[in-house]
């Protein structure tokens, strides 16, 4: 068997939870996003659009829509005959079941899967952030850095930085050291949860950290501070470009105005770096006589005949007369009677907002989970 | 479902007054409705009959055909044991003659273990329940089930489609053709079913007696021997076969009763999908009844028009009446009226085309229209 | 979305240990068969033969070789647009993780996904019998019977049934009793782990089993008696032909020596009920000139130019010159080198066994594992 | 990996000596060594050298090979972007010309973003490594290379090849015809290197000057004006332009070492797999030195023969220097003797076939030889 340069491992097993009703029956790399696509969708177009052909996705929480979606993974070109993607749920093995216990740990439990592989590196990256990142150039960097592992950068506002875990480096990129959420943030470059490693390093380190008792088996916890320990070569790459982690409603909502917004740096319509997801029939959208539509997504399936403004809209959603959707989210084969009003909403799939309710206060962010019949004014649920 | 069932799809169809938008490919795999071919509707109509097992004839040039139709997976005929299966031209046979390449995909019909075919042109577009014809073609007992329509507008629509002649019971005395002298005719839907073994039958007499082309000028030329019965449909049928039939269909299309019928229906209508992202609409752009694909960018104005997957329409640009084929571009202050752009097409700044209704204004596939 | 009559969910969970080395990293239903198939293959093709288009496939020990076989079922015809093969693994949900504890667990587990398609009936099969069954001619009888559940049972030797699950019945087939491995059998009709439910009755009774903390979780044990017991219509479904179940070495070994028998009614090379598989280019067979092949069964890329008798061989064997293999089973990519002597063996895959060694003393079997080098005589491993 | 190239198989091959196996297909799609078709060769040729955009271009009926093909999973080319397409016919053009369907399907050419082009054609069987030559090509900075076998058995195989005439540097000079007149002959194995752009400008160029039917044929006029390169290949070439050179390279693959190096090579051979269960000796076969599908049930005897998937040889049967192709049945106590049988055929039990090594007998596809 030939080997392969480099393997990527999406760490695909979180819940979400700050998501809410998003998450409820549905991990978080698949929650619907921008109309058409789940989240993870991103991070495996990256993955295809990077020329990376053997990809490993981690689940764990409420896999089935997930493990569905991927299914072999045609829709990014992954079905190959040698690579490819596959899925890898915890699984039971002569010593009895796992759950995986953390980032490192997931790794450390599908180190045989790697192996197969035989790779000089692993791109380990998680599947619940939006951005378009061309991983063979981050390859590139590490590999002309000789590094033991690279970690991708953004640079973020100061006053935001101790929110994120924060690299300090040296005028040449190494890292020479990593702050969790510092109180007082000496850099502004915070780690987008990006990792090349080299493997046969990355793997003696997760071996060593499983004996660990007091690890919580975490990357950016307990690896790459013992990799800092130990003396190893680290770099950071830093990432211009669009990056969100839509972990909380608010996030989600900002990742949706974004698209909506010709400067911000996310353009779905890029030829050369499409985004890929698995496609279904439906009919054109059809724009009625008196409809009025405004800076808005839509796809295909919606029947749209009152007033749509700021919003994205998702399969087969129907929007009446005189209805008014702004600044909103819903998803697929939601119904907007006549005459309701939704500002500021995100609406689960399968709803029905009846004729002349209004949702949300164009305030705060109301978020309606999946099949609810709402016949009542609502602001939040 | 009809499990016994296999599809045959004809692709002889008259493209000599449709030739502007058959230059590269058969009537079957012409764009429509923004995100189909035509031949969409009929295989959806099997699939959603259960049918899964189709064979498509086809005459002339069909490059475009074979890459929309695939491995069948859209129609989930991608089969191990049946499917959907593309037979070529036969050497030297005229496009509008279907009997010889029957004959000689004959192995097609019969490997096949059904033992009832449906067989049907692509051309008359329609969201039909086979299942209810099937049924009544087997109450009947009759030789061929033909399905027609009764339409009050053959004076300027269907010209030149085979209309029959029926009686009392139902069956098929003799069949004519449409010049659109009247306007109430029969219109036959070119849609049979039969038993297999009698279809067969039908090619090898044919053949073997020679003076027919078509299998189905065989079985007009036989009406007293065959019991044939007509089945009357009363939903919507588009007919195309002429660039102006082509236009009256698509822009019947944007009244909400045939859209609803033809593409919301609970049989639904499947097609190759690509991977376009949502359409997005911005600030200045007005549309108004209009049937508009994913992967588009609107900065513009469009009236009563079908925009297909990836068209980019610039500021101050205006598309009324019209029908846009995939990946076109059209630039700022553009007015289009009563235009078919085929794929491909660009159309510079601030240029004015405008057609008649019934005379469309036909761009050819890739064209550049500057000054 | 259109209903289904039957969804089929198949328990391929366990690890099936009494196969020792076999299952050392592989889930039983995984593991080889045949030459060219892996055990589960059976049981999908029996699906997709009976025309059943929704298959569940419940997984837990070792899933990896059996998730990358078994794909979106491509192979068996079962990548459909509604319904096809879906993998189960178990998952975490909001209420945290949990493993499949028994087989009608797995099932309670995953009523959301059968309630997705709505069916009218569920078949419960196991993933680790080698048969070919008609399952639409047990729905009918299911339906002829008007019956809540229906067992398919074989009639064993009545010295063996005591090892079996046995259901006493009416004349009409159907049953009054069930008792799990009686020690004096009142009949000879063993279940075969094959059952039909009327859904709604089913879940109605896993759910209260759920409750029972007493309960194994299990059909046989638990479910089965308590719908005897809460007087609902059994019945039993006669099956004849061959069924066997591979769980020991020596019944795994006895099933490959039947498919060399013509009369044991179990033939491979039946047109109207063909056996599916993930299939492979291999070159053709090469049989040297002074090779002998009697009564066996050979896949393509095995090169024999010495002896082959009453065996099996997969995948890329290798039979060197005066080489023997006699009564065995060879698995994929082994080599078997100049003089060497195979009686009564199974090899695992990738071994090598070296020039003029002997494996096996043609009275008990020896297994070997993967990817063994063996050097000297080996009788057992 | 090149990934810079894109694959181009002209299957303009002359046909005219090996008409019983062509009946049905191009020879592109001719069963051969047992489990392949013979344009799995440079399929795999490519796949194994990275190659993940080609285009097969063929003028004859082409059903089989479309079949064979499919969506090009078994070579990994079933992608969104790039895989495998098959051009069919170009109305009214000769079988053994390629510029036109080259030219009809420029847009292929044009839209890929490979910026080089390996052109071969089917019939030449080989296992070979493109990189070495791509690289070789590379360095030489020639404007084609084309590759070429010196062989010695040149009087009676390569019958009809090309011929290169080379100078020391390796240029080439002229091209001639293989008459097999002489033994030794730089034999042409139809594999040209070129850039895409340079290719595109001869398709071109051959239509305006017209009077070339083919590409190579331009390349050839214009030796003086290019600078062509020939780079040798060494290994094992089986050519198969007639009957009697299927049959020779069908009898050459039983040599171990020209196995081994064409089937078991690190660089595999990839075909359509079919789900056949494994082959089934029973207790009476004897097999020497043959190659043998999966599928088959085996009672008699096989002598240096080629066995095809789904064969039945019943007992008592011989079958000897010959070549079985799929789903045959041979029946008790036949002996066939330097035989070809087509697909399907049956042969009545006690029936003797005996043919010349020279002129084998050639069955034709779904024949029952009776009495």
């Amino acid at each position: 068997m030939p080997k392969k340069e480099i393997v990527a491992m999406i760490l695909a097993g979180g819940q979400g939870s700050r998501l809410k009703n998003l998450t409820r029956n549905n991990a978080k790399p698949a929650v619907p996003f921008g109309g058409k696509y789940r989240i993870i969708d991103f991070t495996l177009s990256n993955c295809a659009n990077s020329g990376i052909d053997t990809v490993g996705v981690l689940t764990q929480y409420q896999p089935l829509i997930l493990h569905t979606h991927i299914g072999i993974g045609s829709a990014w070109d992954l079905d190959r005959k040698f690579g490819g993607v596959t899925l890898l749920p915890p699984f039971e093995s002569e010593s009895g079941g796992n759950w995986y216990k953390g980032t490192a740990d997931a790794i450390f439990q599908n180190i045989g899967f790697i192996d197969y592989f035989d790779p000089e590196y692993v791109l380990i990256l998680s599947g619940d952030h939006i951005y378009k990142m061309d991983y063979s150039e981050m390859l590139e960097y590490h590999k002309e850095k000789k590094a033991d592992a690279t970690i991708a950068v953004i640079e973020v506002p100061l006053k935001e930085a101790s929110r994120f875990g924060i690299m300090n480096t040296e005028e040449d990129g190494r890292i020479y050291e990593f702050e969790e959420k510092p109180k007082k943030p000496k850099s502004t470059l915070a780690s987008m949860g990006i990792y090349i490693f080299n493997w046969q390093k990355l793997k003696t380190y997760l071996k060593e950290d499983e004996k660990d008792a007091e690890s919580q088996r975490d990357f950016g916890k307990n690896i790459i501070p013992k990799m800092l320990n130990g003396g190893l070569r680290l770099y950071a790459y830093k990432f211009e470009g669009y990056w969100k982690d839509v972990g909380t409603v608010d996030s989600y909502w900002e990742a949706h105005m974004d698209l909506l917004d010709e400067e911000s740096g996310m353009d779905l319509n890029d030829p050369y770096w499409k985004i890929y997801t698995a496609d279904y029939s439906y009919p054109p959208q059809y724009i009625g006589a008196d409809a009025v539509v405004k800076n808005s997504l839509i796809v295909e399936g919606c029947i749209i005949e009152g007033e749509v403004k700021n919003s994205v809209l998702s399969y087969g959603v129907k929007v009446g007369k005189n209805a008014k959707v702004i600044d909103s989210i819903i998803m697929n084969h939601t119904e907007i009677e006549d005459g309701a009003y939704i500002c500021r909403a995100i609406i689960g799939k399968g709803c029905k907002v009846r004729a002349g309710v209004q949702v949300g206060n164009c305030q705060d962010i109301v978020l309606i989970g999946d099949n609810k019949d709402i016949k009542e004014n609502t602001k939040n649920e | 479902m009809l499990k016994d069932y296999m599809g045959v799809i004809s692709l002889s169809e008259d493209e000599s007054n449709i030739r502007s938008l058959t230059v590269h490919r058969p009537i079957a795999s012409i764009p429509i409705f923004a995100r189909y071919r035509v031949i969409d509707f009929m295989l959806s109509n099997m699939k959603n009959a259960g049918i899964t097992n189709v064979g498509i004839f086809v005459n002339s040039a069909s490059r475009s055909l074979i890459d929309h139709i695939g491995t069948g997976k859209p129609w989930d005929m991608n089969r191990k044991n049946d499917g959907v299966f593309i037979f070529n031209r036969y050497l030297n046979a005229a496009v509008n003659n279907d009997i010889k390449l029957l004959k000689n995909n004959l192995e097609f019909l019969y490997r096949s273990k059904k033992n009832k075919v449906i067989m049907t042109s692509s051309y008359m577009i329609c969201n039909i329940d086979f299942e209810e014809i099937a049924y009544e073609h087997e109450k009947s007992d009759a030789d061929v089930t033909v399905v027609y329509k009764k339409v009050e507008n053959g004076d300027n629509m269907f010209l030149n489609c085979d209309t029959l002649k029926i009686d009392e019971n139902g069956r098929v005395l003799s069949v004519g053709r449409n010049l659109c002298l009247t306007d109430t005719a029969n219109v036959s839907m070119e849609i049979y079913i039969m038993n297999k073994e009698f279809f067969i039958d039908c090619i090898l007499r044919c053949i073997q007696d020679g003076g027919c082309d078509t299998i189905k000028q065989y079985i007009f030329a036989n009406l007293k021997k065959f019991d044939v019965r007509a089945y009357e449909y009363k939903g919507y049928v588009g007919c195309i076969n002429s660039v102006n039939s082509y236009y009256r269909v698509s822009m019947d299309i944007l009244e909400y009763d045939v859209m609803n019928e033809l593409l919301n229906s609970e049989r639904r209508i499947y097609t190759k999908s690509n991977d376009s992202p949502p359409t997005k609409y911005l600030n200045g752009s007005e549309i108004v009844n209009s049937l508009i694909a994913n992967g588009c960018i609107i900065k513009g104005t469009v009236k009563n028009s079908i925009i297909s997957r990836g068209v980019v329409i610039e500021e101050g640009a205006e598309v009324i009446n019209s029908i846009v084929f995939p990946k076109c571009v059209i630039n700022k202050n553009v007015k289009l009226k009563n235009v078919i752009l085929d794929k491909n097409v660009e159309i510079e700044m601030d240029k004015v085309l405008i057609g008649d209704k019934n005379y469309p204004v036909v761009i050819e596939k890739g064209s550049y229209v500057g000054i």
